[in-house]
C-alpha cells in the first residue's frame, strides 16, 4: 500500500509502521496541526520543536552575550582611555584581566554574537517560511542544536570564575601560550574557553545540517532554484561553508585540548610539535569564518533594500554565482593572517595573490546591491536606513582589507589597530547593522506588532555615529603603531604622545555614544511588543512567502501549504496596479 | 603617508611606505566613487509622491555592462597592486643584502635577550655582548638577524624601522634591517604572549660608528659587562 | 513472527520522485564476492612489507587503501547509483583536505625553508629512556 | 510532547529522501574532521624520521584483523540495508546485531592492542606520534561506538517493522567508519 501523500492540504493520515521522519519517534496518526498534548509553558518555550521558537531562542541568547561582549568592550575601552584608573562598573583593569577581557570580546562576538542571530536566529526564523513549508526538516535536531549552543555559552560563562579567570590568549588561541597552564597562567580558564568553542562548533554543525537539508529538499512546489529568496541561499552556504572549514579545527581543538589537559606534545616546539600548525588549522577554519557570517548579513541586506526600493534585485544569477565564487575561494586565503608569522615567505607571495583577487567577487556583489538601489523608489523605514547603512560600512571595510592582503604593507601593520579597526568595519556591519536591519524588517512578522519608527532612527543614528567615532580614529592609532592586545601604551614611548592619547579617548567616547544607543533599540523592542501597533501579515507589501503566513505565524505556519509562481522580486512589474506581487499568488 | 605618524629609519621603510600610498590611491578612489553612486542613488531615488520604481532585471547585457566594466577596472587595479607588493615582499623579506653585522634576538616571557657579536664582529665569540632590551646598532650598517623565542610566540616589531617578525619557540628565522636615522625607537611585542604583553617594550639605539664602538668598549669591559650567556642560556641555537 | 505486510518500503519521497529503491532492488552486485575482493586486498597490503622494497610497500599500503575504499563507497554505500549531486558534493569535501594540506605542507613538513630553519632541540624529550640518543638531536 | 510529523519531511525537490541527503551532509562533516587529523599526521610524518621507529612498534597482525573485523561488519551491513529494501525488518535487525558483534570484536581487540602498548612503556605522552596514535585510533573507535549504540536502536526498530530506511543510513555510517579505518590502517600500522 504505498504511501499517499498529498502535499496540498493535511498531512497523509499515516498507517502504523510506515516510514516516518527521521528521529526515531513512532509515526504518531494525530493529523498535523491539530490536536497537540497538553501546552504547558515548557513544551511551548523552552523545549518547543518549532523553527520559529528555536530561532527567537536563538535571538535572545544572541543579544543578551552581545550585552556580555558589549560591556567588555565598555571595561577595555575605558582601560585604554584613562589608563590604570579602576572603570566605573567594572573596577581595575590589570594586565591578565585586560587580556582575557580582550579575548572573550571577540570570542563572544564571533561565536556567540554574529553565528547565532545571523545563521541560527534568522535561519531558523526564516527558512522554513520563505520556502513555504511548515517547520525544519528535523524539529528535535534543531531543538538539541539549540540546547547544545546554550550549554557551550553557559560553558564558557563559567570559564571566567574559575580559579585564574578567563583564558587571555586571544580568540585565536594560538600554543604553546594557550596549550599550557605555565605560559598562560589560566589552567582552568583556558580548557573551559576551548571546551565551550567545540561545543559551540557541535551545535553548528547540527543546525547547519538541518538547514542545508531543509532548504535542499522542503522547498515549496513550483519553487524552481531562481525562486529562492537570497537569504535562504545566502544561509545554506554559509553553512555548507561552516561545515566544510570547521573539520580541520575540530580536530585541531581535539589537540589543542589533550596538550592543555593531558599534557600531549601536540603543538610544543621542545618534544616536536609545531606551534604553526595551530595557526593553520585555525585559519583554515578562520576565513571562511567571517564569509560564513558576511553572507546571512548580504541575504537580509537583499531582503530589506528590495523591499523598501520596491525593486526587483539587479542581476540575482550574477549575485549568486559571485557567492559561491566567494564561498570556493574563501579557502585558498587563509595564511594572509600569518604573513609575518613564520610561514615560508614564498607561500606568502601565492596568499597575498589569491587575497586580492577575491575582493573581486565581494566588490560584483556589493556594485549589484547598489546597482538595485537605481530606479527605485526608496522609503527610508529604519530597516531600510540600516540596509544602506550596511553598504556604505561594509564598502570602507572591504576596501581597508586591500591593505592588509597585501604582504608588503601587512608586514608593517600586522596585528596593529589598524587591523582591529578594518575587520570591526566588516564585522560591525554584519554583526550589529545588518542584524538589525533584520530585526527592524521581520519584528512585525516575528512579534505581530509594529516597532516605533522614531526611536528606531534615534537608535540608527546613535549607532552609526557611535560607530564611526570608534573606529575611524582606530585606523589612524593603528598606522601610527598602537598594537593588539597592548593594555597601556604608557610603556612605549613612541606611543605615549598626547596626540595618540586623545584619539584614544575619542574612540573610548564613540563606543560610549554607541552603547548608550542601544537603549533607543532596547526600550524599542520591550514596548513594542505589547503596545506597537498590531501588525498586518504584510506590512511592508513584500513578494517572499513568510508575508502570505499571519504574524506572528502559528505552529505550522500557513494555513494551507503556499505554491510559487515567481521569483521573490517581482517588484514594480510594468502593467500591474500594485508594485508588488507576492511569490504565492496564481498569475 | 605612514611617515607624518611613525618615522621612517630603515631603508626599506620608505618602499613600505611607498606601497601603502599606492594602495590608499587606488583603493582609495573606488571607495570614493562606490560612495558617491550609492548616496546620490539614495538621495536621487528616495520616494516622491509614490513614484513607481523601474523593472530592470540586470540581465541585459546593457544593464550589465554597468557592473563588470568597473569589474575589470578593479582587476587591472588588484593586477598593479599585486605586482607591487610582491616586489616589496621580495626586498623586505626573500632576497637579503649582504649582511655586514650579524645580531641575534631572543624573545621570551616578557623581555628580549639582545647578542651583539662584540668587537670582534663575529657571533657565537667569548666576546660577545648580550643585553636585555637594549639593542646598539650602527647607522647605515645592513643587519641579519636572527630571531628565536624561548617559550610562547613573540613578534619583533619596530615601527620606525616598519619592520615585524613573529619569534616562533622551534624557529630560527632570519630577516635584515638597515639602520638609515640615528634614534632612539620603540621595540614592541606584536603577537598575545601572555600576561606582560604589553610590559615587554625594549629600546633600538641608533648610532654613528665611533658612539657604537664607545659602547662597546665600555659594554664588553670584564667589569661592565653582562654575563655572555644571558639568563638561563638558551636551549635554542 | 508475522511476516510484516503492512509496508513495501518506499523512501518517503512524494511519488512524483522516481523512488530509487526499485531502480537498486534488481541491481545488486553480489556483496559476498564484493566482501571477497575486499579481503584480498587487505592480504596484499599486509603481505606487501614483507617483500622490504620501500615503493612496493607504499603502493600496495596505500594504493590498496584507497582502491578498497572506492570499492566500500561504490558498492556498500551505493554511490554508484546515488544522485551525480552527492558524489560532487563528497569528492569536493575530500579535496578541500587536499588543499589544506597543500597550504600547510611547507611549515609543518619540511624543516627548513627560505630564510628560517627549525632549530635543533638540544634538550631531549622527556621519558624517553628507548630511543637513540643521537636521534632527535641530529640536524635533520 | 507533542511531536507532529513536519510535512517539510514528506518534500524531496532533489529527489533524494531526506534523511539519506541529511546523512550525506553527516559523512561530508565527518570527512574533513578526519581529512584534517589524518593529513596532519601525513605531513608530522614525513617530517620526523624517528616516527617509522618508533610505529614499527605498533602490532600489524592486530590492525589487520581489526581492518577483517570491520571490513566483514561492513558486509553485515549491507546485507541489512538489502533485507531492509525488502522490507523483511527481523532479518534485517539479525544483520545489525552481526554488524554490532563486530564492532564489538573490534573495540575488543583495540582494548588487547591499548594494554599491550601502554604496558610497553608506548604511552601518549612518550613521543608525538603516539600522541596522533591514540588520538587518531580513540576518535575513530568513539565513532565505532556512538555507530554500535545508533545500529542497536534502529535494529529494535526494525525488529517491530518501523522505519525501516535508518537501516541504509545507519549502514552508510557504518560503511564511512569502515573506511576511515581502511585509511588508518596503512598510515599507522604498516608504514614501518
Amino acid at each position: 500500500m504505498a504511501l499517499t501523500v498529498d502535499a496540498e492540504h493535511t498531512v497523509p493520515a499515516r498507517r502504523r509502521g510506515a516510514p516516518a521522519s527521521h528521529d526515531g519517534h513512532r509515526g504518531a496518526p494525530a493529523a498535523h496541526g491539530g490536536h497537540h498534548g497538553p501546552t504547558s509553558f515548557w513544551s511551548t518555550y523552552v523545549f518547543s520543536t518549532d523553527h520559529k521558537v528555536i530561532g527567537l531562542q536563538y535571538m535572545f541568547t544572541g543579544m543578551v552575550m552581545a550585552l556580555i561582549g558589549g560591556f567588555m568592550a565598555y571595561a577595555f575601552r575605558m582601560q585604554l582611555a584613562f589608563p590604570d584608573q579602576p572603570v566605573p562598573g567594572f573596577g581595575l583593569v590589570t594586565p591578565n584581566v585586560y587580556n582575557s577581557l580582550v579575548t572573550n570580546h571577540g570570542a563572544i562576538m564571533i561565536f556567540w554574537v554574529a553565528m547565532p542571530m545571523l545563521i541560527a536566529g534568522f535561519g531558523n526564523f526564516l527558512i522554513p517560511l520563505m520556502i513555504g513549508c511548515d517547520d525544519m526538516v528535523f524539529p528535535r535536531l534543531n531543538r538539541l542544536s539549540y540546547q547544545l549552543f546554550f550549554v557551550s555559552a553557559i560553558v564558557l560563562l563559567a570559564s571566567f570564575v574559575v580559579p585564574g579567570g578567563g583564558f587571555g590568549g586571544a580568540w585565536t588561541s594560538y600554543p604553546p601560550l594557550s596549550s599550557s597552564g605555565t605560559f598562560n597562567h589560566t589552567p582552568w580558564g583556558a580548557p573551559l574557553w576551548l571546551a565551550a568553542v567545540a561545543i559551540e562548533f557541535i551545535a553548528f554543525l547540527l543546525g547547519g545540517i538541518n538547514f542545508i537539508t531543509t532548504a535542499m529538499n522542503a522547498r515549496a512546489p513550483g519553487m524552481r532554484m531562481w525562486d529562492i529568496p537570497m537569504v535562504v541561499w545566502m544561509i545554506v552556504i554559509a553553512s555548507i561553508l561552516f561545515m566544510a572549514s570547521a573539520g580541520p579545527l575540530i580536530a585541531g581543538a581535539i589537540m589543542l585540548l589533550l596538550d592543555q589537559v593531558a599534557g600531549t606534545h601536540f603543538f610544543t616546539p621542545a618534544a616536536g610539535g609545531d606551534p604553526l600548525l595551530w595557526q593553520h588549522l585555525f585559519w583554515f577554519f578562520g576565513h571562511p569564518e567571517v564569509y560564513v557570517v558576511l553572507l546571512p548579513a548580504m541575504g537580509i541586506v537583499a531582503e530589506v533594500i528590495t523591499v523598501h526600493a520596491r525593486k526587483k534585485l539587479f542581476a540575482y544569477k550574477t549575485i549568486l554565482y559571485t557567492t559561491a565564487g566567494t564561498a570556493a575561494f574563501s579557502f585558498v586565503v587563509w595564511a594572509h593572517h600569518q604573513f609575518v608569522a613564520g610561514i615560508d615567505p614564498r607561500m606568502a607571495n601565492l596568499f597575498t595573490i589569491t587575497t586580492l583577487l577575491i575582493s573581486i567577487p565581494i566588490g560584483e556583489m556589493l556594485f549589484c546591491y547598489i546597482a538595485t538601489l537605481w530606479g527605485g523608489s526608496i522609503e527610508f523605514k529604519t530597516s531600510m536606513l540600516f540596509g544602506v547603512a550596511f553598504l556604505a560600512e561594509f564598502l570602507l571595510g572591504g576596501v581597508t582589507g586591500i591593505f592588509l592582503g597585501a604582504s608588503a604593507v601587512d608586514v608593517y601593520l600586522h596585528d596593529t589597530y589598524f587591523v582591529v579597526a578594518h575587520f570591526h568595519y566588516t564585522f560591525v556591519p554584519i554583526a550589529i547593522i545588518a542584524v538589525f536591519a533584520g530585526i527592524y524588517h521581520w519584528y512585525p512578522k516575528m512579534f505581530g506588532r509594529l516597532m516605533d519608527e522614531t526611536l528606531g532612527k534615534i537608535h540608527f543614528w546613535g549607532t552609526i555615529i557611535g560607530f564611526n567615532t570608534i573606529f575611524l580614529p582606530l585606523f589612524v592609532t593603528g598606522a601610527a603603531g598602537d598594537h593588539r592586545r597592548i593594555y597601556s601604551y604608557q610603556h612605549f614611548q613612541q606611543l605615549a604622545t598626547d596626540g595618540l592619547q586623545s584619539l584614544r579617548v575619542v574612540a573610548t567616547v564613540g563606543m560610549l555614544i554607541m552603547l548608550l544607543a542601544q537603549t533607543a533599540f532596547i526600550v524599542n523592542f520591550v514596548r513594542s511588543l505589547v503596545r506597537g501597533a498590531p501588525a498586518a501579515a504584510n506590512p511592508w507589501r513584500a513578494n517572499t512567502l513568510e508575508w502570505a503566513a499571519p504574524s506572528p505565524p502559528p505552529h505550522g505556519n500557513f494555513a494551507e501549504m503556499p505554491t510559487v509562481y515567481r521569483g521573490p522580486y517581482e517588484y514594480s512589474v510594468p502593467g500591474r496596479t500594485e508594485d508588488y506581487w507576492p511569490q504565492n499568488v496564481p498569475a | 603617508m605612514i611617515d607624518w605618524l611613525t618615522p621612517r629609519a630603515s631603508s626599506f621603510a620608505g618602499d613600505i611606505d611607498w606601497l601603502f600610498a599606492l594602495i590608499l590611491g587606488f583603493v582609495g578612489f573606488w571607495f570614493v566613487v562606490a560612495e558617491v553612486v550609492l548616496f546620490s542613488f539614495l538621495f536621487k531615488f528616495r520616494r516622491r509622491r509614490n513614484a513607481r520604481a523601474r523593472y530592470v532585471t540586470g540581465t541585459l547585457k546593457t544593464e550589465k555592462r554597468w557592473i563588470s566594466v568597473p569589474h575589470v577596472l578593479i582587476i587591472l587595479c588588484d593586477v598593479v597592486i599585486i605586482a607591487a607588493t610582491l616586489s616589496v615582499w621580495a626586498a623586505v623579506k626573500q632576497s637579503f643584502p649582504p649582511a655586514q653585522e650579524k645580531v641575534r634576538i631572543v624573545a621570551q616571557q616578557w623581555a628580549w635577550t639582545f647578542v651583539h657579536p662584540g668587537p670582534d664582529g663575529a657571533l657565537d665569540t667569548a666576546d660577545d655582548v648580550t643585553t636585555i632590551d637594549e639593542l646598539h646598532v650602527k647607522t647605515d650598517t645592513t643587519y641579519h638577524f636572527e630571531l628565536t623565542a624561548k617559550d610562547v610566540l613573540h613578534s619583533f616589531s619596530v615601527p620606525a624601522f616598519r619592520l615585524k617578525q613573529d619569534a616562533v619557540p622551534g624557529r630560527v628565522i632570519t630577516g635584515w634591517f638597515k639602520p638609515t636615522t640615528p634614534g632612539q625607537y620603540d621595540v614592541q611585542c606584536a603577537e598575545i604572549c601572555g600576561i606582560g604583553h604589553g610590559l615587554m617594550p625594549a629600546r633600538i639605539t641608533v648610532e654613528t660608528k665611533e658612539q657604537h664602538d664607545q659602547w662597546l668598549r665600555r659594554a664588553a669591559a670584564p667589569a661592565g659587562g653582562l654575563v655572555a650567556t644571558g639568563p638561563g642560556g638558551t636551549p635554542w641555537r | 513472527m508475522a511476516q510484516q505486510t503492512a509496508t513495501a518500503y518506499t523512501a518517503p519521497t512524494t511519488p512524483a520522485t522516481p523512488a530509487r529503491a526499485s531502480e537498486r532492488a534488481h541491481g545488486h552486485p553480489s556483496y559476498v564476492k564484493i566482501w571477497g575482493i575486499l579481503l584480498a586486498l587487505l592480504a596484499a597490503s599486509i603481505a606487501g612489507p614483507f617483500f622490504g622494497i620501500m615503493w612496493l610497500t607504499l603502493v600496495t599500503a596505500f594504493g590498496i587503501a584507497v582502491v578498497k575504499a572506492v570499492m566500500v563507497a561504490a558498492y556498500f554505500m551505493h554511490l554508484n547509483i546515488e544522485k551525480p549531486l552527492v558524489r560532487y558534493m563528497l569528492l569536493a569535501i575530500a579535496a578541500l583536505v587536499l588543499v589544506l594540506w597543500a597550504g600547510i605542507y611547507p611549515d609543518v613538513q619540511k624543516s627548513e625553508g627560505q630564510n628560517w630553519r627549525q632549530a635543533e632541540r638540544v634538550v631531549r624529550p622527556a621519558g624517553d629512556a628507548h630511543a637513540k640518543p643521537a636521534g632527535e638531536a641530529g640536524r635533520h | 510532547m507533542a511531536t507532529s510529523v513536519p510535512l517539510a519531511t514528506t518534500r524531496a525537490a532533489t529527489g533524494i529522501p531526506t534523511a539519506r541527503l541529511a546523512m550525506w551532509w553527516v559523512i561530508a562533516s565527518e570527512i574533513v574532521i578526519f581529512g584534517g587529523l589524518l593529513a596532519t599526521y601525513v605531513m608530522l610524518r614525513l617530517h620526523h624520521d624517528h616516527w617509522a621507529e618508533e610505529a614499527s612498534h605498533t602490532s600489524t597482525l592486530a590492525g589487520g584483523f581489526n581492518t577483517f573485523v570491520l571490513l566483514t561488519s561492513s558486509l553485515f551491513a549491507v546485507l541489512a540495508h538489502q533485507a531492509a529494501e525488502r522490507g523483511r525488518g527481523v532479518r534485517a535487525a539479525r544483520f545489525l546485531w552481526y554488524t554490532i558483534g563486530g564492532g564489538a570484536t573490534f573495540m575488543l581487540v583495540k582494548a588487547f592492542e591499548y594494554t599491550n602498548e601502554i604496558s610497553h612503556g608506548y604511552t601518549m605522552f612518550r613521543d608525538v606520534f603516539w600522541s596522533y596514535y591514540y588520538t587518531a585510533t580513540g576518535l575513530h573507535g568513539l565513532h565505532v561506538l556512538a555507530g554500535m549504540v545508533c545500529m542497536a536502536i534502529v535494529a529494535a526498530g526494525a525488529r517491530r517493522g518501523e522505519n525501516l530506511h535508518r537501516v541504509e543510513l545507519v549502514g552508510i555510517y557504518w560503511h564511512f567508519v569502515d573506511m576511515v579505518w581502511i585509511f588508518l590502517f596503512p598510515l599507522l600500522y604498516i608504514a614501518k
